[in-house]
């Protein structure tokens, strides 16, 4: 460094530790350093920047300048830079990074700082909503009127209805046990009117007037079925079933010997006659329903 | 533009000449210095406080008139109150700042069983839909049915306290696409047309049917749960 | 929109029908709607929320050319910032609105260039901030740039740590009168020069190279186009 320059340097130096405060770091520090070389930062010579950094630093600390870790920090790996700088470059061990590198880096991120510099003077120069230029002072109040299309069917309403209907007939649920027709019943009912029976008729005739109606009819039709086996077994009625499924008809067993049955076409696998001797098939019937 | 002396003029302006210091500005520019005025102010200015910020020699009351005249008719106009003066929007067009935010929102669950209780039981107290659903019925459901005029005020019963009834109206007929409330489908219905399934259905005996063997052979095995209803 | 509207009218007129009801209105109709929503606003509006304000029909992008046109070189320009219109008085006027002015709290250094590092490196992680500014950035100075409603917070980096990163808001192009972030002052120059490329330069080679390097790849290419979306 010519004396003419470090003279300068000086100057700058000291007027830089008056206010060490005023600094945003070693990096600050630098690009004003760097400035000061009064050439292209791209030009800048690193080297010299480090001598001036670390200058900077002997003085502040001849001073008794209070300098963060960072400066101290950055101050050894100038040091560092300017040493390698200073090597020949075959000295260079492999695995190190080449220090004209570390150099370009260093510059790069000094370019960056200014640039970035400038680009904030430049956004803060422009100009300003509510210092260079005015919003309308009086905005008048857009009023917000929200509409709301409340939705609501007719299938939403009916459905509602009939949960409100049934709210109140909810039950824990369990299967209530119907009312059943017992077959001793059935049977008193057929005995006390089959005499009076001398037609075929069908079984649901015998049903007592109140089962007919109703839900129950099932165990109505059932028992009277069960116990007109039992009359039949007992050799009293005559049971008779034209087809599968069809209408099963019955009468007082005397008809059969005033009237032999007349009836003809009847499959013999259908028409259950009564005889002293019930048959099987009755019985696994008879089983099967009680 | 080009052709337009004002705009050349505004132009030059525009090209960065700083008003002389005693000059008055042209009257375009004092034109120009209106507008932003009174667009940038807070609240109505005077004339007098409009001509105390501009340059000297301007004259805010000519400049004034100008703007006022130039701006007749537009969607901004100059108005006077309280012998003030401010820009505000042309009263013809305020529509314009009303934004409408629509919304299509499905009806509470309140709002619909109470509109229902309404329809199938009219007229009907407040009291009495509260003893249908259970639950209290909130002044906001029944004043939003009333709002969307679904229902209205039906004749007050003559109990004690004679309370008011609610009743539906021909908009809510309108809205469901019912010809009266007759149409509202009875339970039976809703229940053939599978509105209601077995679960949410309150199953009340069936004292109707007429014909066991009838009944049997419509439900078929299907309707087997009913055996034990 | 026809291409000659006043002979659309003319034709209309002739065939002796009255306007249509949903027929939209004529362009100097709409220049007088646009006006009018405009000068309401504080907030710059979009041609969206504009066109959704005015009657069906209507033009918003053509009507506001027509108006940005006829309000150039007046004391209340249209402009465009964040993509959104809106009204601003003309800036070579601000000396007569100083009484309009917002006392400004002066920004610190850091902060003024903690929110161009983030303007201009957008989406940037505080590492990266405080990488260009060589210093650590404080807390309180984002706190006040969040506070203003200049930044926000963008989307977490997928790198290690998933650190968050920082963007500019609207608010921020609308106080500085910018279109959108690709209209920073000198951004193209700078992204040419390169200054802009998320390279990572620690000044202290505590780091390794390999890290280093890494971290370019990472946050290289392919996070860099988000700067000027």
């Amino acid at each position: 460094m010519p004396d003419g320059d470090l003279q300068e340097f000086e100057a700058e130096t000291n007027s830089l530790l008056i206010d060490v405060d005023g600094f945003e770091g070693p990096l600050d520090v630098l690009l004003t350093l760097a400035r000061a070389q009064k050439v292209d930062l791209r030009q800048v010579s690193i080297l010299q920047l480090a001598e001036q950094y670390l200058a900077f630093v002997a003085e502040a600390r001849k001073l008794r300048l209070e300098l963060a870790a960072d400066y101290l920090v950055t101050a050894a790996w100038l040091a560092y830079l300017k040493s390698r700088l200073l090597l020949p470059v075959e000295e260079k061990a492999e695995d190190e990074v080449d220090a004209d590198e570390m150099a370009a880096r260093l510059a790069f991120q000094l370019q960056r700082l200014e640039a970035m510099r400038k680009a904030a003077a430049a956004l803060f120069g422009r100009d300003q909503l509510g210092r260079d230029v005015f919003a309308r002072g009086l905005p008048e109040t857009v009023i917000v009127e929200k509409r709301i299309d409340w939705k609501c069917s007719l299938i939403d309403l009916l459905g509602s209805y009939a949960k409100i209907n049934s709210k109140g007939s909810y039950r824990p649920l369990h299967v209530e046990r119907a009312k059943a027709y017992a077959m001793e019943e059935a049977l008193t009912r057929l005995r006390s009117v089959i005499g009076e029976t001398p037609n075929w008729t069908r079984l649901e005739m015998f049903l007592p007037q109140d089962w007919r109606n109703s839900q129950m009819t099932r165990s109505a039709i059932a028992s009277t079925f069960a116990a007109s086996l039992e009359l039949a077994r007992e050799g009293q009625i005559s049971l008779r079933q034209t087809e599968v499924f069809g209408p099963i008809y019955l009468r007082d067993v005397s008809e059969d010997d005033i009237a032999p049955d007349l009836t003809t076409g009847l499959d013999a696998a259908v028409v259950a006659e009564a005889g002293p001797q019930p048959q099987r098939r009755n019985l696994s019937i008879k089983g099967k329903v009680a | 533009m080009s052709e337009d002396p004002q705009a050349a003029q505004l132009a030059q302006v525009a090209d960065g000449e700083p008003p002389l210091p005693f000059a008055a500005p042209a009257p375009d520019e004092q034109d120009r210095m209106i507008e932003a005025i009174l667009f940038a102010s807070k609240e109505p200015l005077s004339t007098d406080e409009i001509e105390q910020r501009m340059p000297k020699g301007s004259d805010a009351a000519e400049a004034l008139r100008r703007v006022e005249a130039a701006y007749q008719g537009r969607g901004v106009t100059v108005i006077r109150v309280a012998g003030k003066w401010a820009l505000r929007t042309a009263s013809d067009l305020s529509f314009l700042l009303r934004e409408e935010a629509q919304e299509t929102r499905k009806l509470s669950r309140a709002a619909t069983e109470t509109l229902a209780i309404i329809a199938y039981h009219q007229p009907v107290t407040r009291t009495e839909i509260e003893e249908v659903r259970g639950v209290a019925v909130s002044k906001g459901t029944l004043d939003l049915l009333l709002d969307l005029e679904w229902i209205k005020l039906g004749r007050r019963r003559e109990t004690p306290g004679r309370p008011v009834t609610f009743v539906t109206t021909e908009l809510f007929l309108g809205h469901f696409g019912l010809e009266s409330v007759k149409d509202l489908p009875g339970i039976e219905e809703l229940k053939r047309s599978g509105l209601l399934d077995a679960k949410t259905v309150a199953i009340t005996p069936q004292k109707d049917d007429d014909d066991i063997l009838e009944q049997d052979d419509e439900d078929g095995p299907g309707e087997e749960p009913n055996l034990f209803n």
